[in-house]
């Protein structure tokens, strides 16, 4: 446990920034983060628009390059990208959200893309002493306002002071040179962290009440307009399409982000569409959020962030589905 | 400039303003060679989309030559043609590619010698306001 | 006609079966929103708790053409009856431009009319509410046409959260209507149009290298998720030659003439020409609803975009989009004498 | 670390046309980059159009990997443009296999429709090589007429042989045609394979699978004894792009091949 005067912390972030760090900052009216130095840092904001999974797994990538020769194509691997990174102020649901990517690209066979850039990015994580959004729900999903899922160091907010604590052995090292926390310092971060804890209102998610052909997916999905910001933005959705851009001598095959919500997502070749309506792919985002990554990795692959909720435009909340749910089943 | 050369990419019509080039050609009047041609059969085909790919695409002018009007072999096709390039003219004037690399020009199968001079008109234009690829490389 | 008569006028054609459902307005668990709701006779007691306030903020036409999208299982018969929708002034805009494009017939729509002097921006009424960042619970927030009340005490007046279109609108009163919630307001007045396009002839004034680096910040921010495409009721093609985010069931042949001109990748060049496309797209077709900017879940300030050609169609052809159902959309036609004029742009 | 994204270049050695028309079918045979199980399948690159997965038709221990290509899309109609010598990108195998071993001993019923054929191609090939550890072998197979039957030539001499029954059908008659006329689900009522000690697998279009299996059923046969392979839309094909899942289990990794059993399990997405 160490503990940072915020007066100091520039220099920190200023040692830090020696590989490429990212920190939150203020572009336009939202928060993203952006390269140290780049733009305006903002330390009291509430959560970044898009989540941090983009510094690690981005919009698109390439993923290799071909070119027809004389004698035939010859592929080219898309280089890996080894640069070290530093994510200074990324909120515990979005860390999180990092956890559950991780057990998927990480699941045989391994995501050599994902893994450079994730083994050379160190993620110190800053706790919520308020919940940010009135949407937000990570008390629900097994989480907290100062959980450390996914991190390698947990910095909370005293006031003047950061209290850090080095959680992975990556957060030790860059925690390195630090003066000791002081008890009531340790103390004080502990009863901020409960008091987070009781701010946020926790409702109780029963995915066995979950029933696949009940009503309530056709009736909550009428409204949904299919735009996918609930996917995109959401801290722990990975899922991606590849595309084949170029002509048969020359082009690359690039990863594009991609959600479950689009038709194009599940048609077949044929025609036939698995998800045809808007009912199924909503259904499918509930089942895969909250049933089908429980029943394989004990975890909601859900993080609580309260984005999904926020920012659709026809407000398909998934608490009230949730609890609503739980009614119907009992 | 060093050696750079601006690039143009003109749709040209298949039965005013392509034959206006070949005459031009046939008849040895000399027009920067930085033009390459597209043959479309009516200005009306040029798609938006063809002409915002070719400044992405890294092409420092585009160019449209149509019939006159009243001339078109489909009647009407450069007349739709003339209101949508308009507004894409001054779109794309809007977030910035200049108006002067977009150019709709009227030549007529004989009017070689006016073929040549848009052709003219277009490269000095466009040389003056630099390549595209800064533009989007800044 | 008051509200009450016309929960009940609607409560009536649902159950005579006149009209399939209809899509209305409730509030929901967003407090900054009021979101859309169907109403069919399995859920009529809902027709009581429809909304009708500043908060109804969503345009509602788009699900005329969800509804005409949907892919019914084998053997279903599709269900003709006339829906029935709430329209403010620009939705019903919408309408007309469908109707212009033979995408709907009159008869297959039934409109309440909503004569509107404003909504509220759900993006702006969230930030004054984060300003103040303290734990409310949104039962006791109250927002009106006066503004947003916490507990009777006033922390916003009302333009601090309207909506940027709504200030700048020319059509508060619904162009096309079967019944108006409550009598029409007053239109606003004539220099309103200018008023509409200061903002753009601000930027239009700018050099190539300020309007490219404004543009450049802006799109370079953008994730293409296509919430701009999915919640634009006129962008009904069952297959997006911009966004391949829906595709359609054709022949090999056909499906490999598909050429693709807008690339896929999320970079600054492809979204500049994916955004310039759907501008074009709704060239002449735009009616300004601004659904769009609201749910660009990265603020890009798309109506600039749209209403630079909307000004531009309007001083060159005065011509608006979605007021006169029978007129031949603009970019379809062309004036009599433009056969003789010899210029080279209009 | 092994990048599972990056194809092997391979070069077309043979390609045969198996059925003409607007629904051609072609046959492609490259040298084998990777062993396989009979039932894996192989994400096939065209460069220039795009990648998609199909099903590996030919018995592993032959020297050359042969697939079936239906053409139906923008990728599959470029595949039906290239000819011998064209290069194409392939990777894999991807999915789990017929259980082989499992079925030592057993009958088996074989009932494809249309390209169906092309994953009980690759098993019953392995079984023919095979042919000593397998009980009886019943093969049904049907298409739409007697041109869209594919694989004709290998099938009628398999006919020849007295260790294995075919039963071919068409859906409307033609002259010259003295099979059985109607659809594949009725043919198989009509032959009516014995359930014991027998393993039914089936392919093709999603109706027919539907009405074979209730048939098959009907004649007593226990899900745990039917098997099919499933048809989702695939990019990745190694269980990341998260798009072919039926339930919580992705069709790419934990299938193609499912018994009756466990679909029954898994949410009925049709």
């Amino acid at each position: 446990m160490f503990s940072v005067d915020k007066k100091k912390l520039d220099d920190l972030l200023r040692a830090w920034a020696k590989d490429e760090l990212y920190v939150p900052c203020k572009v336009g009216d939202i928060t993203s983060f952006e390269v140290y130095g780049t733009h305006e840092i903002d330390l009291d904001f509430k959560n970044s628009r898009v989540p941090i999974k983009r510094i690690m797994f981005p919009e698109s990538e390439t993923l290799y390059r071909y070119e027809s020769f004389p004698e035939g194509y010859k592929i080219e691997p898309e280089e890996l990208d080894n640069q070290k990174r530093i994510i200074f102020g990324a909120r515990p649901c979005d860390c999180a959200g990092i956890e559950r990517i991780d057990k998927k690209f990480y699941q045989d066979p391994a995501d050599p893309y994902y893994d450079a850039r994730r083994k050379n990015t160190i993620i110190v994580g800053l706790a919520c002493n308020k919940p940010p959004f009135f949407s937000c729900f990570c008390t629900s999903v097994g989480l907290s306002p100062h959980s450390t899922v996914g991190m390698d160091a947990l910095f909370t907010d005293l006031g003047d002071k950061y209290l850090a604590e080095s959680i992975t052995d990556k957060g030790k090292e860059i925690l390195k040179g630090l003066d000791e926390a002081p008890e009531d310092e340790i103390r004080k971060a502990k009863e901020l962290h409960e008091k987070a804890d009781r701010l946020l209102e926790r409702f109780e998610i029963d995915n066995s009440a979950m029933d696949f052909d009940a009503r309530i997916w056709e009736k909550e999905a009428q409204r949904c307009i299919g735009c996918g910001i609930c996917t995109f933005l959401c801290p722990s959705c990975s899922c991606f399409t590849i595309e084949n851009i170029g002509s048969t001598r020359k082009g690359k095959m690039v990863r594009i982000w991609e959600t479950c919500q689009f038709p194009a997502y599940s048609i077949e070749a044929s025609g036939h569409n698995p998800r045809p309506n808007r009912k199924e792919r909503v259904r499918q985002r509930f089942f895969d959020k909250y049933r089908y990554s429980f029943d394989k990795f004990g975890e909601f692959d859900c993080v609580g962030c309260g984005r999904c909720v926020d920012l659709c435009p026809v407000n398909i909340d998934v608490r009230e589905i949730m609890v609503s749910v739980k009614e119907a089943g009992r | 400039m060093s050696e750079w050369e601006p690039k143009i990419l003109a749709f040209l019509c298949n039965w005013c303003s392509y034959a206006g080039a070949d005459l031009a050609g046939v008849s040895r009047i000399q027009y920067p060679s930085n033009i390459r041609i597209i043959r479309v059969m009516c200005s009306g085909r040029v798609n938006p989309s063809f002409v915002i790919r070719a400044f992405q695409e890294g092409a420092d002018g585009v160019l449209v030559g149509g019939c006159h009007p009243g001339d078109c072999h489909y009647v009407e096709g450069n007349l739709y043609a003339r209101r949508r390039l308009s507004m894409l003219r001054q779109l794309l004037d809007f977030v910035g590619i200049e108006k002067e690399r977009f150019l709709v020009r009227w030549v007529s199968a004989s009017e070689g010698g006016k073929f040549a001079d848009v052709v003219k008109e277009i490269t000095e234009q466009v040389r003056k306001l630099g390549p595209i690829k800064e533009k989007w490389e800044a | 006609m008051s509200e009450e008569e016309m929960k009940t006028k609607i409560r009536d054609l649902l159950v005579e079966g006149k009209i399939k459902f209809f899509v209305g307005y409730e509030k929901g668990t967003n407090p900054f929103l009021a979101r859309p709701v169907m109403i069919s006779d399995e859920n009529l007691e809902k027709v009581d708790d429809l909304e009708f306030s500043v908060l109804c903020s969503n345009n509602l036409t788009l699900y005329i053409i969800e509804d005409r999208k949907k892919i019914l299982p084998r053997g279903v018969e599709r269900d003709e009856r006339p829906i029935g929708l709430v329209v403010k002034g620009c939705d019903s805009r919408a309408i007309n431009v469908l109707l212009q494009e033979n995408m709907i017939k009159r008869e297959d729509v039934f409109l309440v009319g909503l004569p509107c002097e404003g909504v509220v921006d759900p993006n702006k009424a969230r930030d004054v509410w984060y300003k103040r960042s303290d734990r409310l619970n949104p039962e006791d927030l109250e927002i009106n046409e006066k503004g947003m009340f916490v507990n009777g005490e006033k922390i916003a007046d009302f333009d601090e959260i309207e909506a940027d279109r709504c200030r700048v609108c020319l059509h508060r009163n619904p162009v096309a209507h079967d019944e108006l919630v409550w009598d029409e307001v007053e239109e606003p007045k004539l220099e309103t149009r200018e008023k509409r396009y200061e903002k753009i002839r601000e930027y239009e004034s700018l050099s190539p290298e300020k309007k490219w680096d404004f543009w450049k910040k802006e799109l370079s921010k953008c994730i293409r998720c296509y919430s701009c495409k999915n919640i634009c009721p006129l962008c009904y093609c069952e297959e997006c030659s911009l966004a391949k985010d829906q595709l359609q069931a054709v022949s090999p042949e056909e499906k490999s003439r598909r050429v693709l001109w807008v690339g896929r990748e999320v970079d600054l060049l492809d979204n500049l020409s994916y955004h310039l496309n759907r501008a074009m797209h709704l060239a002449g077709r735009c009616i300004d609803c601004g659904e769009c900017e609201r749910s660009c879940p990265v603020n890009i300030p798309l109506r600039l975009l749209y209403n630079e050609v909307e000004k531009n169609i309007y001083e060159t052809f005065q011509y608006e989009a979605g007021i006169n159902p029978d007129e031949e959309p603009v970019l379809t036609t062309f004036g009599s004498e433009e056969a003789r004029n010899e210029e080279c742009f209009l | 670390m092994k990048n599972p994204y990056l194809p092997n270049v391979v070069r077309l050695e043979e390609v045969t046309e198996e059925v003409s028309g607007p629904r051609a079918i072609k046959n492609f045979k490259v040298k084998k980059t990777f062993d396989f199980k009979p039932g894996q399948c192989t994400m096939i690159a065209v460069f220039g159009y795009g990648e998609g997965m199909f099903a590996i038709s030919s018995s592993p221990l032959k020297e050359l990997m042969e697939f079936g290509v239906l053409k139906m899309g923008v990728l599959t109609e470029a595949l039906h443009k290239l000819s011998v010598g064209d290069q194409i990108g392939i990777r894999g195998p991807y999915g789990n296999n017929f259980p082989v071993d499992e079925w030592k001993g057993k009958n088996m019923v074989f009932v494809g429709g249309g390209i169906g054929i092309t994953p009980l191609r690759a098993c019953y090939s392995y079984i023919l090589d095979h042919r000593g550890e397998y009980g009886g072998i019943d093969l049904i197979y049907g298409a739409r007429s007697s041109n869209d039957l594919a694989y004709k030539k290998e099938l009628f001499d398999i006919e020849k042989r007295d260790d294995v029954n075919i039963h071919l059908s068409i859906d409307r008659p033609e002259e010259g045609w003295e099979g059985f006329v109607g659809f594949v689900p009725d043919n198989l009522t009509r032959i009516a394979p014995k359930p014991d000690n027998a393993i039914a697998l089936t392919c093709g279009p999603p109706i027919m699978i539907k009405f074979v299996v209730q048939n098959l059923e009907k004649l007593g046969f226990k899900p745990e004894q039917i098997y099919t392979t499933m048809e989702r839309r695939m990019k990745c094909g190694i269980g990341k792009c998260g798009r072919c899942n039926i339930g919580d289990v992705y069709v790419c990794k934990d299938g193609p091949v499912f018994s009756l059993a466990q679909l029954q399990e898994l949410p009925n997405e049709e």
